[in-house]
């Protein structure tokens, strides 16, 4: 196997100290991946490097064979990785349309000349990129939204245009921070199946950087666990409920069985 | 809106009555002068000595022209000592207002900015802005009423050089258009009278620590230190910090009327045997009474260049008179021009600079070298453009 | 406004869109109304800081703000004088070609650092303001030094010097109204909708790919070059430059003007530079005051009228809607 | 040559302590409430005036007249977060900007009391120390003495009280800060009372050997600027370090060089610094 999105002895440092040492494990293809670990693990660092926020100060990120260490954030999605926010993250002055279609026109690039002065090459970008807005928007049931100024929608739907934004950039890997942060359990539910859903119909992969754990346990296909900003484990859902490195960490820790 | 509308009500007011009294024969002097910032106190002294010349006027019911009687009215503009803001105000003052006569502006760049309006319109202006472009051939409505450097340095230079036997000289000026027009002209002065200007420092015009500058200078063993075209509070600074790390040999300041200031920054001990040029003798009483008034008028301390405005602007009423017009400023130009030895309170005064503009709209008036004791002025030499003793 | 169908919709305000245009063009002619030569020097200055600001205007779409926009104005009065003055370059060329040096300084100071988000930026562009001034001075063969550059010839177009006030007016007014179409464009193309994107989160802008640090680039180089273009027009104008001329306090001005009037809407730097620049003359008689009034106007604008008098009319409405 | 090199040494590091006293109100200022505070200059120019009129006009004495302009400071600090940046915590920009309207309302207020001449202020200590050929005059001493005890005193707050560790949580972080249960009501306006109280001090000591006048606190705003561009906003320690380079840099090119060169090198250092490393010499960064 040639590696879909592959980490390699991925490490951070901070000034003179390590919030991330030698991370390697691999997304595949198709598949949803879990990063978990108690707070201060360095899931959130790990989720930095490999989305461009920070370069790493060690190891290698290769996506479809491509090297992205150290791209910046827009590089890295137009490669085809998107990311999500924890918090509700929206242009919270446009509408739901326009939020999506931020996103959506990445892959209708222009020249500096029409993306200065419009004109018709640009109008013709919009309109092909509307086909993708209409579409992402119906998969998020936000249709009936569409118009709606975003800062104005209720945090649920918020979350949700936050995905939205994302695929519209028809990503190949989609990058989920806590997505379920600040939900209620039956909004939880329904973002799992909704997540479920999308992988399907977008024929996405997924990576998930989780607390909640009935959420990862049922989503996920492969879990990575990190502590202290090491890896100590990796597997199945099942085999990581049962590794006494995993119990360990997170009974020592601050434990999220939620 | 609505305080907007207020104003706007209130503007037209104004106006109005600005009208009504108008009925009486007015003539409109403009003060374009910086009233803001730093260059303020330039101005202040600008503004006020016109106002107190206008009064003068009014007092006997009047400017007496041809028969008419006009009443002198200052109306002042704040440049904010930029050239932007000045060309507003004259635009302002000679487009709107009407006026003929303008005193001001005191920068350089702001004359020069507003030259190409005050000329083209035949407006009279009489500018403190030491900069030599100023007074030119083909700026004929142009005078400045004060010496500058180029007018008093040298006969001031030669005597001190001769009497204390200065060779070398040290000096510092801020890096404006001032301290550099400033600096060309002493250099100059110290090198006809056999002395050397050794090290010269041009600073920022806001530094206020002169020590590291100061002991370079000092290093190099200079006999004098000259402060010409700084600030009196710069100039003051300059002495006590001089005085601090050491420097026991002369200090002098060619130009700049400011030492009670610079007695107060420094003290009288630091000093003490400073030798400086003064515009006026103590002892000449018009001088003294003037400073008197201004001080009574105003409750501030009076700047060094006021009485120079004061006459100046006598000057400019005087022809006025003469020529019998305020309209024809070609006249009233002519006939200032045409005034000789005009007794003001500084003394008698003339216009010069001929062979420096090719101009003669600089004043000539007399001037003296001072030497500081006990924080006073003492006179030592009396000057005139030919010469000290 | 723009026919694509995404953008905020802002048909609603068309009929005060109208009247606001209608009152534009009825203050653009009252010099001509009242004759008086100092009402067109006015309304000269009104046209040349409203497109000064305009430059700002597109710095503050990328949310951001700079305080080096005097300093871009007399990069482009330098360029255009000595151009003129001693390359004998005609006035016509020399207008775009300042602008285009303002805009290429603004590229190569820009481009490390704006990667620096944020306050940052600011900060460095102060010092860069100063630094500015302080090699002007340095370097007096070139920029006449402290005494500045005093008789620059007038605006000339083929041959024909704009001598008067009124001729100078209508020059300004047809540069003007070509900035103001200009960024309109932008603003409703391709760029424009990035411009936004950033200002609103920048964050989730680069995360849905869009390179944030060049598009702030882009808004800071066209509104640099903007504020380099009204240098040259001013430069010619006033006839006289100097260091001086461009300091810090210029580039305040601009920002006062900018907020005061709304910073992220098209009108905003025109409707701040009618309501300021002429204010001075109608505070003649509280002139100790003036400083200190546009101090509390803008510390009152930004706490109760963030989106500047350009949003009066909407917030007066009840509307809440932003934009436009 | 020795003599001048020891001559500047000492002087960069007396307008080092200077500069540092300005630079670290503003870097903190900045890190506690994220606002750039363009008036900063403005409360070493009130400092000034009030050292000026407690010690001439009420005769009071030059450490009591000290001790009242910082406490004077503190309120006045409490009360403009209050008034005037308290609406803009979320907005760093518009908090900016309200700064600049606070300068200018103080600046022109300053000019409209008490006018744009410079005031004398009298020398609080004349003579001078002589260490073999160096001359170090006692007027800067003292104020380098009451900077470094001001300074130091400042530092112990910061490190050993509930209070400072409350302000330097803060500066690292707003959320642990709160976690921490620092309570913004407080930090906040004392926050910002301590910066321009550091300010105001240093307008106080530097009266009497630079002048008072309203447009005194240009100069050391600009100064605290480049410290905080080269240190990095937000550092301390970065502060620290960049004040105590400038002063030796100026005060060695000034000696060496000319004045004007070192205000160019000055820049030129701001320039090389910002390409290498934009967010100064120990700054975090900010992308």
């Amino acid at each position: 196997m040639s590696g879909f999105l592959k980490l390699n002895g991925l490490g951070k440092r901070f000034g003179g100290l390590a919030a991330l040492t030698d991370v390697t494990f691999e997304a595949t293809e198709g598949k949803v991946t879990g990063l978990i670990g108690p707070n201060g693990a360095g899931k959130t660092t790990c989720f930095n490097l490999l989305t461009g926020t920070f370069a790493p100060t060690a190891g290698k990120v290769l996506f479809q064979g491509k090297d992205i260490t150290g791209l910046p954030p827009h590089k890295v999605v137009e490669a085809g990785l998107a990311r999500t926010f924890q918090s509700a993250t929206t242009f919270p002055k446009a509408s739901v349309r326009e939020n999506i279609m931020r996103g959506a026109l990445l892959r209708h690039p222009l020249g500096p000349v029409a993306s200065i002065l419009g004109g018709a090459t640009a109008k013709r970008a919009v309109s092909r990129a509307e086909e993708t807005v209409v579409e992402v928007m119906d998969a998020l049931e936000l249709t009936p939204y569409a118009d709606r100024e975003a800062g104005t929608l209720a945090y649920g739907h918020q979350k949700r245009l936050g995905v939205a934004i994302g695929l519209a950039t028809r990503p190949r890997i989609l990058l989920l921070d806590e997505p379920a942060a600040g939900l209620n359990p039956d909004e939880v539910d329904r973002f799992g199946q909704m997540l479920t859903m999308l992988k399907e119909r977008f024929d996405l992969s997924m990576l998930i950087v989780e607390h909640h754990m009935r959420l990862i346990m049922r989503i996920c296909d492969h879990i990575v666990v990190l502590d202290h900003g090491e890896m100590i484990a990796e597997g199945s859902p099942a085999e990581i409920q049962k590794d006494p490195r995993v119990i360990e960490a997170y009974l020592g820790g601050d434990a999220h069985a939620g | 809106m609505k305080h907007r509308a207020i104003l706007g009500a209130a503007a037209l007011l104004t106006l109005l009555a600005g009208t009504a009294l108008a009925q009486e024969k007015t003539l409109k002097i403009g003060a374009l002068v910086t009233q803001s910032g730093a260059g303020a106190s330039w101005g202040n002294g600008m503004k006020r000595a016109a106002e107190l010349a206008a009064a003068d006027a009014n007092e006997d019911g009047g400017l007496d022209v041809d028969g008419t009687k006009y009443k002198v009215e200052v109306i002042a503009y704040d440049d904010g000592y930029k050239a932007n803001e000045a060309v507003t105000a004259a635009n302002r003052l000679v487009f709107e207002d009407k006026v003929k006569y303008i005193i001001g502006t005191v920068g350089s760049a702001p004359i020069l900015a507003i030259q190409p309006i005050t000329e083209k319109a035949g407006v009279i202006t009489m500018t403190l802005g030491f900069t030599s472009q100023a007074l030119s051939p083909d700026k004929s409505y142009t005078f400045r009423p004060n010496p500058t450097t180029g007018e008093v340095a040298q006969p001031q230079i030669d005597w001190l050089v001769k009497n204390k036997d200065i060779k070398t000289v040290g000096a510092l000026f801020p890096n404006d258009e001032t301290g550099e027009a400033i600096a060309k002209d002493i250099g100059a002065a110290y090198k006809n009278a056999g002395a050397e200007m050794t090290a010269t420092e041009f600073f920022e015009r806001n530094r206020v620590d002169f020590i590291p500058l100061l002991t370079r200078i000092v290093a190099q063993g200079v006999d004098a230190i000259e402060l010409d075209g700084n600030s009196p509070v710069t100039a003051g600074q300059i002495v006590q910090q001089a005085r601090d790390i050491g420097f026991d040999g002369v200090i002098i300041r060619t130009g700049g009327p400011a030492t009670q200031e610079i007695v107060n920054v420094a003290g009288e001990d630091a000093t003490e045997g400073m030798y400086v040029h003064s515009a006026y003798d103590p002892n000449v009483e018009t001088a003294a009474a003037y400073e008197r008034r201004y001080v009574d008028t105003y409750g501030d301390a009076m700047n060094g260049f006021s009485p120079f405005f004061y006459d100046g602007t006598k000057m400019l009423l005087k022809a006025i008179q003469e020529s019998g017009t305020v309209d024809d400023t070609k006249a009233v130009k002519t006939a200032l021009e045409n005034i000789h030895d005009y007794k003001g309170v500084l003394g008698t005064l003339n216009w010069t600079g001929k062979d420096t503009y090719g101009i003669a709209h600089q004043l000539d008036s007399p001037f003296y070298i001072a030497k500081v004791e006990g924080g006073k002025e003492v006179i030592v030499a009396r000057c005139t453009t030919a010469g000290c003793e | 406004m723009s026919t694509v169908s995404t953008m905020p919709a802002t048909g609603r305000v068309s009929v005060g869109g109208a009247v606001f245009a209608i009152a534009l063009v009825v203050l653009a002619l009252v010099p001509w109304f009242t004759g008086s030569t100092f009402h067109f020097h006015i309304a000269i200055m009104v046209c040349l800081a409203a497109m000064a600001s305009a430059g700002l205007a597109t710095i503050a779409w990328v949310g951001q703000l700079s305080l080096a926009h005097g300093a871009f104005v007399g990069i482009g009065a330098y360029a255009s004088v000595l151009l003129v003055t001693r390359l004998g370059v005609p006035f016509l060329i020399a207008l775009p070609a300042s602008a285009i040096v303002a805009g290429a300084v603004a590229y190569l100071i820009g481009k490390p650092l704006l990667r620096l988000c944020g306050v940052y930026f600011v900060l460095i562009t102060f010092a860069l303001n100063e630094l500015f001034r302080l090699v002007m001075l340095e370097f007096p063969s070139v920029s006449g030094g402290s005494s500045g550059i005093a008789g620059i010839p007038k605006i000339s177009l083929f041959g024909i010097v704009l001598e008067h006030q009124p001729e100078v007016y209508v020059f300004t007014l047809v540069m003007l109204a070509f900035v103001m179409a200009l960024l309109w464009t932008i603003r409703n193309g391709p760029l424009g909708r990035r411009f936004a994107a950033v200002e609103e989160n920048l964050v989730l802008a680069e995360a849905s790919g869009i390179p944030t640090a060049r598009t702030q680039n882009a808004a800071f180089v066209i509104g640099s070059a903007i504020a380099g273009f009204t240098g040259a027009i001013m430069a010619h104008y006033i006839g006289f430059i100097s260091p001086e001329s461009f300091a810090f306090q210029l580039s305040v001005s601009y920002v006062i003007i900018l907020v005061t009037g709304g910073r992220l809407s098209l009108a905003g730097p025109l409707i701040g530079a009618i309501f300021l620049v002429p204010l001075p003359e109608f505070l003649r008689s509280a002139q100790q005051y003036q400083h200190i009034i546009y101090g509390v106007v803008l510390i009152l604008v930004l706490r109760f009228l963030p989106g500047g008098l350009a949003a009066l009319p909407r917030k007066l409405l009840g509307s809440e809607r932003s934009g436009g | 040559m020795s003599f001048l090199i020891a001559q500047s040494l000492v002087n960069g590091v007396i307008l080092g302590t200077l500069y540092l006293m300005m630079a670290i109100g503003f870097t903190l200022v900045f890190g506690v409430m994220r606002i750039v505070n363009f008036a900063h200059g403005e409360f070493y120019m009130m400092g000034a005036f009030a050292a000026l009129i407690g010690v001439t006009w009420l005769g009071l004495p030059y450490a009591l007249t000290l001790a009242l302009t910082v406490a004077f400071a503190i309120l006045l600090g409490a009360l403009v977060e209050r008034v005037v940046f308290r609406p803009f915590r979320s907005d760093e920009l518009s908090g900016m900007i309200a700064s600049l309207g606070l300068a200018m309302i103080l600046q022109n207020g300053a000019l409209l009391l008490f006018g744009p001449d410079p005031q004398a202020f009298p020398s609080m200590v004349s003579g001078v120390f002589r260490i073999g050929e160096m001359i170090i005059p006692k007027s800067r001493s003292l104020a380098l003495g009451v900077g470094v005890v001001i300074l130091v005193g400042f530092y112990v707050f910061l490190m050993h009280t509930r209070f400072g560790r409350g302000l330097r949580a803060l500066v690292q972080d707003q959320e642990v800060a709160a976690l921490y249960g620092v309570r913004p009501e407080i930090v906040y306006p004392l926050g910002l009372g301590l910066g321009i109280a550091l300010a105001a001090a240093a307008g106080g000591l530097m009266a009497p050997l630079f002048g008072v006048s309203p447009f005194i606190g240009a100069t050391p705003l600009l100064k605290a600027f480049i410290v905080v561009i080269l240190g990095g906003l937000g550092s301390i320690p970065g502060a620290a370090l960049a004040a105590m380079l400038l002063g030796l840099i100026e005060s060695f090119t000034s000696s060496f060089v000319s004045a004007s060169a070192a205000d160019i090198v000055t820049f030129a250092l701001v320039v090389g610094v910002l390409l290498v490393r934009p967010s100064g010499i120990l700054g975090r960064g900010e992308s």
